[in-house]
């Protein structure tokens, strides 16, 4: 009997299942949930009005998100007669997966136990797995067979081909300070405040940009800008289908800003990972999560202030700005390598 | 410039055109009778001489005299002294041939009062581009509603 | 978890999925007492679509304009049919517009649900004897009227809580996701077909 | 150990092969450019994989190697990319043979 | 079942499915679809080349072709809106293919030497860079230099007049 | 000009400046923007576009067409001002102004003077929460959404005014012939006074949030430019016309009620582009609360006294009309009821927040017109699109859009 | 003096004025989230008491009207019509023929017009809006529910406020009592 | 059993490959099984033709297939995506190299600075241009 206990208690434990099912998809759900209502409250607030409040005045509104879930996840899903069905259904799901995917290359502690792989190229591997999932948005687009979809589908693709590599090589602005794509070492190389938001701000910087391009945050929230593409990719899904779409954009921003922390914030610091797993695993991730909401808070506000750029602005904002500046801030790491700065 | 030296005006331009000219209530308003074929000639003249814009477009129906009156009522932008001024431009047309031709080559503003014309009076106006129903669907417009016997019914004011 | 059962059943009805997902519904709202939820889910989650008929749409605006927020009842105006829930109609419906208001009723997903807001969208308002418009309720099945040229915006607050109200009373929705219909209103199908004009 | 090793590295030789067989197909089969273009790619990626397992040489180096190599040909892929949009242009169609059979 | 398993197997299922999607690249009709399949091919020859034991190379052709693939998505709809007409040959191309694969298999078969492959016992990244580095610096800028002029001759070739 | 291509073939004849479009291409990708679309409201835009270029647009009207000139050949006079006052209910005051002044006209009658300040005191009101609204949908348009939501709170302070002055919150039905509805009421001026300060501080935050805000200006700046003579050309007015370089205000060119004895300026941009008409709205609404500000003054320093025509008071005992006075009501006698207009013509216009209203009145003599043609401000505006739109790229759209302010009722009538 | 155009310039901007609006947007956001002065409504809780003279639903006093018919005459939207009712004279005790007015509210657009031209103020606005109905026939009065002021719901749920307008934060929600005058 | 969780190879291939297709699995298999519980009943579907056909901005559409040419005007910055995706990726491997050859990678990195400025320019500023970009 006990013997049962404990494997089932090891197969949960088990990094894999713990780090992709737990700390990719339900925990960072719970934190969009949040983040979306706290959106949705900030927004409110600076507007001057008060947000949602009557589906649960005590707090303030709060179970407004579970709300639409339920809402959403009961209502009719079409699925019309003028899509490829097996595209239209399989590719936003896709997305979904791919876009939590990278959560397996970020270490929330430094004890190898507790590693769902290596994590001697998780830098780069985060990286390369970042980039999989707005594939399948434009094939969600192109799936759904109807113009606003399409043209959306579109704007995602040059999109990408304007955020990439800014997102890609503002991180990379750590592996020149400290020589390595071991997350871990990364963290480690933070210890003592160390941390890489002030050695690097400017790496900050463009990365925090890449990351509101990539996820279309405001004010690049361009390919899902309502006024002339309706909702983007996603403009005939509906009931959980929709759901699912509306929160892998929000996931995706967490497991970026999973990834932020831990490159530039610290990472588990000021916790020392200890023994065991609530000490070893749990409450390092926690830390981390908890710099990880903040850091969604502050993307959600921006809301509040900007409008969007055009399509045209932002692919020139990205390769006459944000570029030059990546590669100076990958060349400001390099330099605080070469002074030993690190 | 007072409304006498308008209407004086207005006649050295349009010189032997002119076959009436009615100041209006309000002495802002003159209206200049002229025939439907000079209404090029006119326009081109009258747009020479600063009126630069057509206000409005009015088409009104008079069964008992079987015609359309179409009323380009002119006004000025440009010119702070003739912007004071409506002039109207009306011609009557016939109502059971409705047609007349487009101002459209020389006013841009004619683009779409005359597709609202065609649509609630049925007037035909020869050589604009895209003689299509502005506002309406094309089975009301089918109706050609605007003109008189075309009726529309008030409720009695008592419940039975 | 509800993957796994629903694949199960439609193994053991071979061929009769219909009856399996018919089963499914039954099971989900009535024995797991989920109809409840479904029903709070739905009254606190009312999304308009964004289809402004008339003028009414100005005080549809400041119904939601910080003054009086009507976010605040959950309800969120939204941009594409696909994602909604509500239409409000707000005022006059041309003829032109008819078919463009049946369309995004139709493409609305069920459960859904209809407020006709302003007089012109009862019984013409101001415009009773025109010839280009149509009274909504004939093109669409309606809940909630609100009388009103325009209406006050807290009107507009309390025909959502209304139907807020009427949905968590009646169970309007858990009953459309149990039997696939409302028993509570009779489905128009418009008189004529309303996009016959249409030019293609 | 080794025996699995040369299991995985076999089942790649094949997989490769295969793959070559395909992207040849592909790219008699069919006129049209891109189609083309896609099947160099697939192609690419089977002697890429081809190259991985036959060198055992100086794993280092093949894999500095292999990066170069992807990145030469990805950037060699863009002039494609610019001679398809010039042709295009003139020719409004992406068929290799359009000229003579303009009508089809 | 032990890891020694494991491994074969797993390549095996990628191989099949390798296949399978190189063929759907060569013949789905939308060629949006087409470009989809071309990443999928791209990262599952990335897990093949993982495991064969070189992660950088796979890490690295992951992130290159899904930049082809959108680039493939992106020219398809620019020029074709996802679907052609295609001129189709297939005897010719199902001709050329089987040559193409047996030659390749008598090549793979005559090569059984090489099969006692060892996995790379991990290189490290630091290491290639290193050599890289030291040996082929200017190497290096001739690929830069390389890829400079093929940009600049791009845009001259494909932008308008 | 970033965002405009020029073209090189125009495709009418008239060459106009500004109208930059090019040959159209074979296979475009015609778009639908409306009739169920954020970005377009109660009408639809039908563009072709050229990947992200607008080769053509066609605008759509007529989906709020409500027939309002026939309707006025069967109604009454009176029964026409709440009529036509839909066109723009958030605009009412200045909608429906024209019309019953040349009904004025026809029957020879003027509004005592009190009236006229009252007039132009709810005018000015309307236009503030009428810019005020164009702004939120301007905002909303650029997904700004803190200026949707700003403006259209404190347009609620506007519309709390108008609505303590005349009963309702926008259809107020407050100008008749001869005359206005109410009188304003006790402590009205003082709150007035108070929303006049309160917006002159709001507007520079909105400066902050919205006007300067790098984004937006990169957004409209350049975009819909629209060059003078093009403007005159196309006929558009009000703040389009102004900010494109034009000197032209209804209020100034035509004034009416007591427009010609209050101090206030006519802001003229020359730019011409969306982002010169925003600055523009934001001018005006300057000038207009230095309009009510003077109204307020002079409504201070006034008695009460008749704000209705003595012609309608004929049939009412003295008593009757002296209570009224004194309450500040106007009791519409039931000659209103029946009202018969002498035969004649008149043609009366009037500036509304979105430009020129023009009303042709003509009467038989009969208590209901012979026929209103009505000429309004987004009816003249709507022909940029058709000539400005081709040649932007999409996301142009709802700026350009959200730029002219067009309400689509208005412009269907 | 007379209105007379000014002719006014967009300032032109450089990087450094980009910086600083993007700053001062930031800035005013934060300014706000701390300090929304917000004024919302909490609809059913709170009403608004509308002040009076506005033009709410419409009541109307029987015994006042002359049945002249003029409320009907005016009415823009044929909402208000006139039934024929049999009354008793109270003076003479004959029966006879009597029109009174009454009101459907589907079409009803409250412009106050029969209010306003009633001689003898038999009608009058209460000052409330917000009343729904879930079908349309209860919207259509008869004579006996036309003299009824019809049923409050948001009353007997909510506690009444009141808008003022103030400088600082545009309109100030102020509590009053249900029956009038104000308190804080 | 067990001990296989510890190989780091299963667990890297069951992280990477194995959970995310289950997951994508299960996931499609509820968003079937939710489309099949919540359809409408026939006699509504019956009386809402329009309710499968595509979303098309309210208006009825015609035509089943709508996926056509759109060219967006922005090939060019495609192309310099391409043309510095592999040099960005080439750096980003070299960052790795050991601190002892730092130097000759700030060489490197020189060049490449040399080399991409001024081409960056020049493509950006001709990718601007729109006119240039039309692809007809
Ligand atoms: S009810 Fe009144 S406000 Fe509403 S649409 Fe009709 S006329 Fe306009
Ligand atoms: S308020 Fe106006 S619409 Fe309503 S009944 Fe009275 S007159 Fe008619
Ligand atoms: S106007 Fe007054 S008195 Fe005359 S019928 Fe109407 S309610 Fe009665």
């Amino acid at each position: 009997m006990t013997g049962w206990v404990e494997a089932i208690i090891k197969i949960i434990e088990w990094p894999p299942l713990w780090q992709l099912v737990v700390l990719g998809l339900i925990a960072p759900l719970a934190v969009v949930i949040y983040i979306l209502w706290f959106e949705r409250k900030t927004a409110a607030r600076v507007q001057r009005r008060i947000g949602p409040y009557h589906v649960s005045p005590r707090i303030a509104g709060g179970l407004q998100l579970l709300a639409d879930l339920i809402r959403y996840s009961f209502q009719e899903v079409i699925i019309p007669k003028t899509v490829d069905k097996a595209a239209f259904i399989s590719a936003p799901l896709i997305a979904l997966i791919l876009s939590i995917l990278p959560v397996v290359a970020i270490p929330f502690t430094d004890v190898p136990k507790w590693f769902p792989l290596p994590m001697d190229y998780s830098l780069i591997l985060a990286l390369a797995l970042v980039t999989l999932s707005p594939l399948f948005i434009i094939v969600a687009g192109w799936a759904s067979n109807n113009k606003f979809a399409i043209i959306g589908g579109m704007r995602e693709a040059y999109l990408i081909v304007s955020y990439e590599i800014i997102a890609i090589l503002s991180f990379l602005a750590a592996t020149a300070m400290t020589g390595t794509y071991n997350l871990v070492d990364i963290v480690h190389a933070q210890t003592g405040w160390k941390w890489f938001i002030v050695l690097n701000p400017l790496a900050f910087f463009t990365a925090f940009v890449g990351v509101l391009l990539s996820t279309s945050g405001f004010p690049f929230e361009i390919a899902e800008s309502e006024h002339e593409v309706v909702a983007g990719a996603f403009t005939e899904y509906s009931g959980l289908m929709y759901g699912i779409n509306m929160g892998a954009a929000y996931l995706k921003r967490m497991i970026y800003s999973l990834l932020l922390t831990v490159v530039f914030l610290g990472g588990w610091y000021p916790l020392k990972p200890g023994e065991g797993f609530i000490w070893g695993y749990l409450a390092p991730s926690i830390v981390i999560f908890i710099k990880a909401t903040i850091l969604m808070m502050i993307f959600s506000f921006f809301r509040a202030v900007y409008g969007r750029y055009r399509l045209d602005q932002a692919i020139e904002i990205a390769w006459k700005i944000l570029f030059p500046l990546t590669v100076i801030a990958f060349g400001l790491g390099l330099l605080e390598a070469y002074y030993g700065i690190i | 410039m007072n409304v006498e030296e308008l209407v004086a005006k207005v006649k050295e331009i349009l010189s032997d055109m002119v076959k009436d000219v009615v100041v209006h209530k309000g002495n802002d308003y003159i209206e200049v009778e002229i025939d439907k074929d000079n209404i090029i000639e006119a326009a081109k003249r009258m747009k020479q001489a600063g009126f630069d814009h057509i206000k409005d477009l009015t088409v009104v129906d008079y069964p008992k005299d079987g015609v359309f009156r179409i009323i380009y009522n002119l006004s000025s932008y440009s010119n702070r002294e003739l912007s004071y001024y409506i002039v109207g431009l009306a011609y009557n047309i016939p109502r059971d041939k409705p047609e007349t031709v487009t101002l459209y080559p020389i006013y841009t503003t004619a683009d779409f009062q005359e597709r609202e014309a065609y649509e609630a009076f049925g007037i035909t106006f020869k050589g604009h581009p895209d003689m299509r129903p502005l506002l309406l669907s094309p089975p009301v417009a089918e109706m050609k509603p605007l003109r008189k016997d075309f009726v529309v019914k008030e409720e009695p004011i008592d419940l039975k | 978890m509800e993957g796994n059962g629903g694949k199960g059943e439609g193994k053991v009805y071979v061929g009769n999925l219909d009856v399996a997902a018919k089963s499914a519904r039954k099971i989900l709202m009535s024995s797991l007492r989920l109809g409840k939820l479904v029903d709070w889910g739905t009254a606190f989650s009312l999304w308009p679509v964004h289809l402004t008929t008339s003028c009414c749409g100005c005080e549809f605006a400041a119904a939601w304009s910080p003054r009086f927020d009507n976010e605040q009842h959950g309800a969120l105006p939204w941009i594409a049919p696909r994602q909604t829930n509500l239409i409000i109609i707000e005022g006059t419906v041309s003829k032109k517009m008819a078919c463009a208001v049946r369309l995004v009723w139709e493409q609305m997903p069920q459960p859904k649900f209809a407020i006709a807001m302003g007089a012109c969208a009862l019984d013409g308002g101001i415009f009773y004897n025109s010839y280009n418009i149509v009274r909504p309720w004939e093109i669409i099945p309606v809940d909630v009227y609100i009388p009103g040229c325009p209406p006050r915006p807290e009107s507009v607050a309390r025909a959502i809580v209304e139907l807020q109200r009427k949905i968590k009373r009646d169970g309007v929705a858990h009953k459309f996701v149990e039997e696939g219909w409302r028993p509570d209103k009779e489905y128009v199908k418009p008189k004529e077909d309303v996009c016959a004009w249409w030019r293609g | 150990m080794a025996i699995i090793d040369s299991a995985v590295a076999g089942i790649a030789l094949v997989t490769s092969a295969v793959m070559m067989g395909i992207a040849a197909y592909g790219m008699t089969y069919s006129r049209n450019f891109i189609r083309q273009l896609l099947s160099i790619e697939v192609l690419f990626n089977a002697v890429l994989l081809f190259i991985i397992v036959l060198s055992t040489l100086s794993p280092a180096l093949l894999t500095g190697f292999g990066v170069v190599l992807i990145s030469i040909v990805s950037g060699e892929v863009i002039v494609v990319v610019a001679i398809i949009a010039a042709f295009y242009r003139v020719g409004r169609t992406l068929d290799s043979s359009s000229i003579e059979e303009e009508g089809v | 079942m032990n890891p020694g398993q494991y491994l074969p197997l797993m390549a095996s299922i990628t191989g099949i499915l390798m296949i399978f999607v190189s063929y759907l690249v060569v013949r789905s009709k939308d060629l949006v679809y087409a470009s989809t399949s071309l990443a999928a091919l791209g990262i599952l020859n990335a897990l093949m080349i993982g495991l064969l034991g070189y992660y950088i190379i796979a890490i690295f052709l992951t992130i290159v072709y899904v930049g082809a693939a959108v680039m493939f998505i992106i020219i398809t709809v620019s020029m074709l809106g996802g679907r052609s007409k295609e001129i189709k040959d297939e005897y010719k191309g199902l001709f050329t293919g089987a040559s193409v694969v047996t030659v390749a298999l008598l090549i793979v078969s005559s090569l059984g030497a090489y099969l006692g492959y060892t996995r790379p016992s991990s290189i490290p990244a630091s290491n290639v860079a290193d050599s890289l580095l030291t040996g082929y610096t200017p190497v290096i800028a001739l690929i830069f230099v390389a890829l400079a002029a093929t940009l600049i001759e791009a845009i001259a070739i494909a932008r308008r007049g | 000009m970033s965002g405009i291509v020029r073209g090189t073939v125009g495709f009418n004849d008239l060459k106009l400046p500004g109208a930059w479009t090019r040959k159209i291409g074979k296979d475009l990708y015609e778009v639908f923007i409306g009739p169920q679309h954020p970005g377009s409201g109660h009408m639809r835009i039908i563009i072709r576009v050229d990947g992200d270029i607008i080769v053509e647009a066609e605008p759509d009207m007529g989906y709020v067409h409500r027939t309002m000139e026939k309707l006025s050949e069967v109604r009454t006079w009176i029964k026409s001002i709440p009529l036509f006052e839909r066109m723009a209910i958030h605009d009412a005051c200045n909608v429906t102004l024209p019309y019953v002044r040349a009904v004025e006209k026809l029957l020879g009658i003027e509004a005592p003077e009190r009236a006229k300040y009252l007039r132009v005191l709810l005018c000015e009101i309307n236009r503030i929460a009428a810019f005020l609204y164009g702004f939120g949908i301007f905002g909303v348009f650029l997904g700004h959404s803190t200026m949707y939501m700003w403006p259209f709170g404190d347009r609620e302070v506007w519309v709390e005014l108008a609505e303590w002055l005349t009963g309702a919150r926008l259809t107020h039905t407050y100008p008749v012939f001869g005359g206005v509805r109410r009188d304003v009421p006790a402590g009205f001026t003082d709150a007035l006074r108070k929303a006049i300060r309160y917006m002159r501080r709001r507007l520079e935050d909105y400066r902050k949030i919205f006007v300067d805000n790098p984004v937006i200006r990169s957004r409209l700046e350049g975009v819909g430019y629209i060059p003078r003579n093009l403007a005159i050309e196309l006929g558009i007015t009000g703040p389009n016309l102004r900010a494109s370089g034009v000197k032209y205000d209804v209020r100034m060119n035509h004034p009416y009620e007591v427009y010609d004895q209050l101090d206030f300026e006519i802001p003229v941009f020359q730019e011409g582009d969306a982002y010169a008409r925003v600055l523009q709205r934001v001018e005006e609404i300057k000038q207009s609360l230095r309009i009510l500000e003077q109204v307020a003054d002079w409504l201070d320093k006034h008695e009460r006294s008749p704000i209705l025509h003595d012609r309608f008071w004929k049939t009412a005992p003295p008593l009757y009309k002296k209570v009224f006075q004194e309450q500040g009501r106007a009791k519409l006698m039931a000659v209103y009821a029946i009202l018969k207009v002498p035969k004649g013509k008149a043609y009366e216009r009037g500036e509304t927040a979105r430009g020129e209203i023009s009303y042709y009145v003509e009467s038989d003599g009969k208590n209901t017109p012979y026929r209103v043609r009505i000429h309004s401000a987004s009816a003249r505006n709507a022909l940029v699109y058709k000539y400005i739109l081709p040649g932007h790229r999409v996301m142009d759209l709802p700026a350009i859009y959200g730029s002219i302010d067009y309400f689509p009722p208005e412009a269907d009538r | 003096m007379p209105p007379r155009p000014v002719e006014k310039h967009v300032h032109p901007r450089g990087i450094f004025s980009r910086f600083k609006g993007n700053l001062e947007a930031i800035a005013i956001g934060v300014k706000y989230f701390f300090d929304p002065k917000r004024s919302t409504l909490i609809y059913p809780k709170e009403y608004i008491k509308l002040r009076e003279g506005y033009r709410g639903f419409i009541v109307l006093v029987k015994n006042k009207c002359i049945s002249c018919s003029s409320c009907a005459r005016i009415c823009p939207a044929a909402a208000m019509k006139m039934v024929k009712v049999p009354v008793t004279d109270p003076k003479t005790g004959k029966q006879r023929i009597k029109k009174f007015p009454v009101i459907n509210y589907n079409r009803c657009i409250f412009c106050g017009y029969c209010v306003d031209v009633c001689p003898t103020e038999a009608l009058y606005h209460v000052p409330y809006h917000d009343i729904v109905y879930e079908s349309m026939e209860e919207a259509v009065t008869d004579l006996e529910s036309f003299q009824k002021e019809p049923e409050y719901k948001t009353a007997k749920e909510g506690l009444p406020v009141r808008y003022i307008v103030d400088e600082v934060k545009g309109l100030v929600k102020i509590r009053v009592k249900k029956e009038g005058g104000e308190k804080k | 059993m067990l001990e296989m969780l510890e190989n780091a190879l299963v667990k890297s291939t069951t992280s990477l490959v194995v959970l995310p297709v289950i997951l994508i699995i299960v996931m499609i298999a509820v968003v079937l099984f939710l489309e099949r519980i919540t359809r409408a009943a026939e006699e509504i579907n019956k009386k809402e033709p329009w309710k499968y056909w595509r979303y098309d901005a309210a208006n009825p559409s015609k035509d089943r297939d709508v996926r056509k040419k759109v060219s967006m005007q922005y090939l060019g910055y495609l192309i310099i995506f391409l043309a510095v995706e592999p040099a960005v990726i080439l750096l980003a491997l070299l960052s790795t190299a050991s601190r002892e050859s730092l130097p000759s990678l700030l060489k490197v990195f020189g060049v490449f600075l040399a080399v991409y400025t001024p081409l960056l320019i020049y493509a950006v500023n001709e990718s601007r241009k729109v006119e240039s970009w039309m692809l007809d």
